[in-house]
């Protein structure tokens, strides 16, 4: 690394989302200068959404960014060499209204339920699979799920035309702000099928061509991301400059998503990380077949970086 | 009241009165274009009328008129509520996308759409043309359509403007024999727009002869002596007669 | 003939296609062997048909919609001056805002519902279709309205015989970008909030960045289209045209 | 007058919205002040001049693009018969493919640049010129092209007096609808892979559920149309239409 | 060589040949129609031809054919190739979008656009009318604008399809003295469809009478009386003559 020290630091691209928590990630790392410190320079590459991202990524516009174990593990098995950095534990949580009767899965039994990403969003098959085996319920037929955009479905279940709704953690977070609350979270969702620990389904996804080429300059975006992730977790100071990113109109969503993201850094092994997320991914592959996951029904070897802080 | 009396007193009346005190043209971003000045045409049951006036006078414009087409002039119109008036335009205006009997039956009441128009076509000579569009006809030929559509129709007042143009003597002897054949058969009346004198003497039971732009009334001249004595002399007559009085509307020969 | 044309044409874009991926990265441009690999896939599970199936009715039914509404709209346009001075602003608005925001409203004014997808979709297409049959209805032929007031035709004659005709050109392309436009908004419609549909599955394959279902759906999509135009629209066009 | 007219239906249509706005939560539908309290600020902080700016760039060059090309293409395929039965069919796949489609291919092709972003507008847009354009230059006036061949009239006469005239309503229903396909595909277009204009504005609102910031670009931006509406296209239609 | 043998060999060769064997339209979905059958046109340079046939004969087809508008017929055209043709179609055919006087100014040539016209545009009586777009003339000025056009190119050979109708006989008689004034000072050829006899046996040099659909030559009659001597009576005698041959053709008085 020193050798590269002396030289230009080598530029990392990375997609940034307008309310991704990486642009939050790399505003620490721009205003504490940690990237310089590590060898290279950040370069944030702003995408409109996750949908850009990944055209981004797979059109080598950016070096890497955050998606999700599904998408980087399907790549994998495709063909492209991806590998995949744990980047939060973070997830999405099915939401009631603060005051509602509603207590358990089992109750959902004919209640309108939003559902957002679609029928086979992993967090609903798992929730599916959960009310099955632990409840005996079948929440396709017995609930009343209505698929929808998350911004559609938060607003419909404000305005109460939704009963609960399983919705991204952001909208959780600011939800939870005004007053709503979890009724169970995906990790909650995620104990029923023997996981460990809290797993980080979200990681940065590089090539790993990028690997054997620049290693020193993705492990040192690795060491920067993780101390980015302490300089947060150690107090109010650093957040200064992430608070204008983050568009909470109030101090209660402030603190909520602060707090939704710090519980989500990951600080397991990758090893650990990889055996949970093998276990989950063979629920998932069997829920969903093929559709989801693609060719693959079992997490393809390698996929999991281990030159990390944590490897 | 006997019947010949009644029928008398409706000849007299007349079916359509139009008095225009000034049509004006008022193009955008042009001159005004005054087309017509105190013009009276009124017309009685069963008379034939021929309007005779110099190109772009503003014959064309009075029938618009007349025909209740154009509304914005100072004047008025009154016609008997009943009565069925047979158009023919300066061009054939059939519709392109309609076959010739198509363009002849829309013309009808939804009635009398099914009528036999065997006679109608033969007259004409239409017949082998019933099934075809206008595209495939002649010029000649796309009128005589444009008369069927007006006699189908049993008017009982036929308006025409310059009929007859387009086509041979034989052609439009035997139109002008199956148009006044059918007319006086009815006892309709027929209003024509001609430029042709001698066919206006050999068939009008009265001329109103117009003047220039803005067409006027220059004289309203009947014609008493009975059709069948109106030989060649006396129409040579007539129209040097004509000539003379009137000579900024009818020609020398 | 013309559907020997129709044939060769699409084969020779098959085969253009075929050599093109031979020399690029499948996974950007995959084969037509590979799509057709997903669509039988697809097929045989038989969310392709319940896909297209559900989206062709959604097309249909906002299509209809939009095009009644449309035409008559524009129509009115074209002929009064008056009603197109008070109604040529919120028409371009309408026009002018984004798929978006007219499905988003939709949603919210009328539930996540079937009702106010189509009408989403409808409400979507409508001013465009109006913006064409009114320039259809301003150019009407002088000579024929006088002459059908001259015979009084009444109001079925004349729409039958005198306006329809003259407008069908209009109307065949106001249909033709219509339903490609009904389409693609469906998408849009679905994507936000319906849980099935071609909109739904794009989007879906698209998350996975499945090139090979992307291309798929839309080309069976087209495909239908295709069939609809061949049996639908082109018999309509000719008989309309016949005279010419 | 006409200006007058205009003026006072965006009024009425102003008021509507403000009573409507009474009555509902303001949460689904923002009441005027609002959205302009909105604009207000988003204007202060600059952002707004700058997406609309970028924006309508955008709209622009791949208007122009498709404009050209796809009237080029229509006419040919409208006097052609041999062009038309060999170009129909990819027309119609092209007419048909999503948007979605079509941009994602453009931006894996071509990589996520601005020019990928225009072609890729243009590409969706083209097809639609093209159909009306065609159903244009297959009516033309038999009448007078014998006129103008008749006169040798030469290739720049035939289409200045001659061609275009007789297009020309069907050129204005294609740039009526086509100004705001294009720009609500550019929206599309923005979302997936630029980092600015009011496409990214307004997704970035969507995730907000900002309705007024939505219902407030959006007005922005009709605004932005119907001032080019009402200072380019109005007065070029009416220049085109003084003989009637 | 004189110039007077040259102007002679001139004037003798023809300027323009058409053979047409066989011209049948074959509209889809229904019967063919033969429209012209075996009939030789041939124009001189600076005579005066003029067609005549029944209404539906196929004298219009035949023109287009002549002037190379229509390619799908039997037989051979052949013009000489400099050869500038000045068309006045049996309607007026304008640009209703430009203006009279852009009208006739886009049918010449691009060097010569920017010649004078108010001596033509005054003649024809159009001065007061060159701003104006084609709607608001009436039909007999249009008749007038389209006769400007063909005059204003000066041509070879100037080729009308019945262009007097729809004209009262006054601005007829001008129309064709500036017509046949500017084509004789020119030796320019005209060859006219018409259905007017009289007007035929005035002007012609050479009459072609066509039979009835499909046309075909029914006879070619060279007329040597030179114009100036050709007088009512002579008129009538011609005419008579002509109905008592031709009866199929020309139509007794
Ligand atoms: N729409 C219009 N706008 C302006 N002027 C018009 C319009 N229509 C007709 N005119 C003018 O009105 C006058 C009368 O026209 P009209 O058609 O009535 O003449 P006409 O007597 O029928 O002539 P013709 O015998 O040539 O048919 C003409 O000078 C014409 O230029
Ligand atoms: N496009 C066409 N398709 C089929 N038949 C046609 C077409 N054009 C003309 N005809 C037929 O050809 C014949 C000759 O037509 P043409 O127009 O040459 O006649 P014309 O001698 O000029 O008659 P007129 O004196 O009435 O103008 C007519 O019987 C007509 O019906
Ligand atoms: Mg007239
Ligand atoms: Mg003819």
């Amino acid at each position: 690394a020193g050798a590269q020290q002396a030289s230009a630091p080598a530029p990392l691209k990375v997609g940034l989302l307008p309310f991704g928590t990486v642009s939050w990630e790399a505003a620490v790392i721009k205003a504490e200068g940690i990237d310089a410190a590590e060898g290279l320079s950040l370069e944030g590459v702003r995408l409109a959404g996750s949908d850009a991202a990944r055209i981004a990524f797979q059109g080598g516009q950016v070096d890497t960014i955050v998606s999700d174990l599904l998408w980087a593990a399907r790549l994998r098995a495709e063909g492209r060499a991806v590998k995949f950095l744990p980047y939060s534990s973070t997830e999405g949580a099915l939401m009631v209204p603060g005051g509602s009767s509603l207590t358990s899965v089992a109750g959902l039994a004919g209640k309108r339920l939003g559902v957002a990403g679609g029928p086979l969003d992993k967090n609903w098959l798992l929730l599916r699979a959960r009310a099955r085996e632990k409840d005996g319920l079948d929440l396709e037929r017995a609930a009343q799920p209505v698929f929808g955009a998350p911004p559609l479905l938060m607003r419909k279940l404000e305005s109460g035309e939704l009963d609960a709704a399983l919705l991204y953690w952001t909208f959780c977070a600011r939800l939870e702000a005004r007053g709503f609350r979890r009724l169970i979270g995906a990790d909650g969702i995620a104990e029923a099928f023997g996981v460990e620990g809290p797993i980080a389904l979200l990681g940065y996804v590089f090539d790993e061509a990028l690997l054997q080429r620049e290693p020193h300059t993705v492990a040192g975006f690795a060491r920067a991301s993780a101390r980015a992730k302490q300089a947060l977790a150690a107090g109010e100071a650093a957040w200064a400059p992430v608070r204008p990113l983050m568009a909470a109109e109030d101090e209660a969503t402030y603190a909520t998503l602060k707090r939704a993201f710090l519980d989500g850094i990951p600080r397991r092994t990758a090893a650990s990380e990889r055996s949970d997320a093998e276990r989950l991914y063979a629920v998932l592959a069997r829920l969903g077949g093929e559709r989801l996951v693609g060719a693959a029904a079992t997490l393809p070897e390698g996929l999991y970086w281990d030159g990390g802080p944590n490897g | 009241m006997p019947a010949g009396a009644e029928f008398r007193r409706a000849a007299a009346d007349p079916i359509l009165t139009l008095t225009v005190r000034r049509k004006v043209y008022r193009p955008e971003r042009s001159e005004p274009v005054e087309a017509v000045r105190d013009l009276v045409v009124s017309v009685r049951g069963g008379e034939t009328l021929c309007l005779i006036g110099p190109s772009g006078a503003g014959k064309t414009t009075t029938l618009r008129i007349l025909l209740g087409l154009d509304r914005d002039y100072e004047g008025s119109l009154t016609t008997r509520p009943d009565l069925r008036i047979g158009m023919v335009f300066q061009e054939p205006r059939l519709l392109p996308w309609r076959t010739v009997e198509e363009n002849v039956r829309l013309s009808l009441p939804r009635p009398e759409r099914r009528q036999s128009l065997d006679a109608l076509f033969d007259e004409l000579g239409l017949s082998a043309w019933r099934d075809r569009y206008p595209r495939a006809l002649s010029l000649g030929m796309a009128r005589r359509v444009a008369l069927a559509r007006a006699l189908a129709l049993a008017p009982g007042l036929l308006v025409l403007d310059e009929p007859f143009v387009s086509l041979d003597d034989a052609a439009a002897a035997s139109l002008r024999a199956a148009v006044f054949g059918s007319a006086g058969s009815r006892g309709a009346a027929v209003l024509m727009v001609t430029h042709n004198v001698p066919e206006a003497l050999a068939v009008a039971d009265r001329l109103l002869l117009l003047s220039g732009r803005p067409a006027s009334l220059v004289a309203d001249v009947p014609l008493r002596t009975p059709k069948l004595d109106r030989g060649r002399d006396w129409g040579e007559a007539m129209r040097r007669d004509l000539a003379a009085k009137y000579p900024g509307t009818v020609a020398g020969a | 003939m013309a559907l020997l044309a129709r044939l060769g044409s699409a084969l020779l874009l098959l085969a253009a296609w075929w050599l093109a991926s031979r020399s690029v990265d499948p996974r950007t441009l995959p084969s037509p062997e590979a799509v057709a690999a997903f669509l039988v896939r697809e097929a045989a599970s038989g969310d392709l048909l319940r896909n297209i199936g559900v989206t062709l009715w959604r097309v249909a039914a906002s299509f209809c919609l939009a095009m009644a509404t449309g035409a008559a709209l524009g129509i009115a346009l074209g002929r009064s001056r008056a009603a197109d001075r008070l109604l040529d602003t919120p028409l371009l608005v309408l026009l002018n805002t984004p798929a978006l925001v007219i499905t988003v409203l939709a949603y919210i004014w009328l539930g996540l519902t079937e009702t106010a997808a189509i009408l989403a979709v409808a409400l979507n297409k409508m001013p465009n279709v109006a913006v064409i049959l009114r320039e259809g209805a301003r150019g009407l032929d002088p000579g024929l309205e006088e002459m059908a007031q001259a015979y009084r035709y009444d109001r079925r004659t004349w729409i039958r015989h005198v306006l329809i005709p003259q407008l069908e050109p209009f109307a065949v392309a106001a249909a033709r970008s219509g339903v490609s436009l009904a389409w693609k908004i469906v998408l849009v419609v679905e994507l936000l909030g319906r849980p099935n549909g071609v909109g739904y599955a794009i989007s879906y394959y698209f998350q996975l960045f499945d090139v090979a279902a992307l291309i798929g759906y839309s080309l069976v999509f087209s495909a239908v289209m295709l069939a609809v135009d061949a049996v639908l629209l082109q018999p309509l066009d000719a008989r309309a045209r016949r005279w010419r």
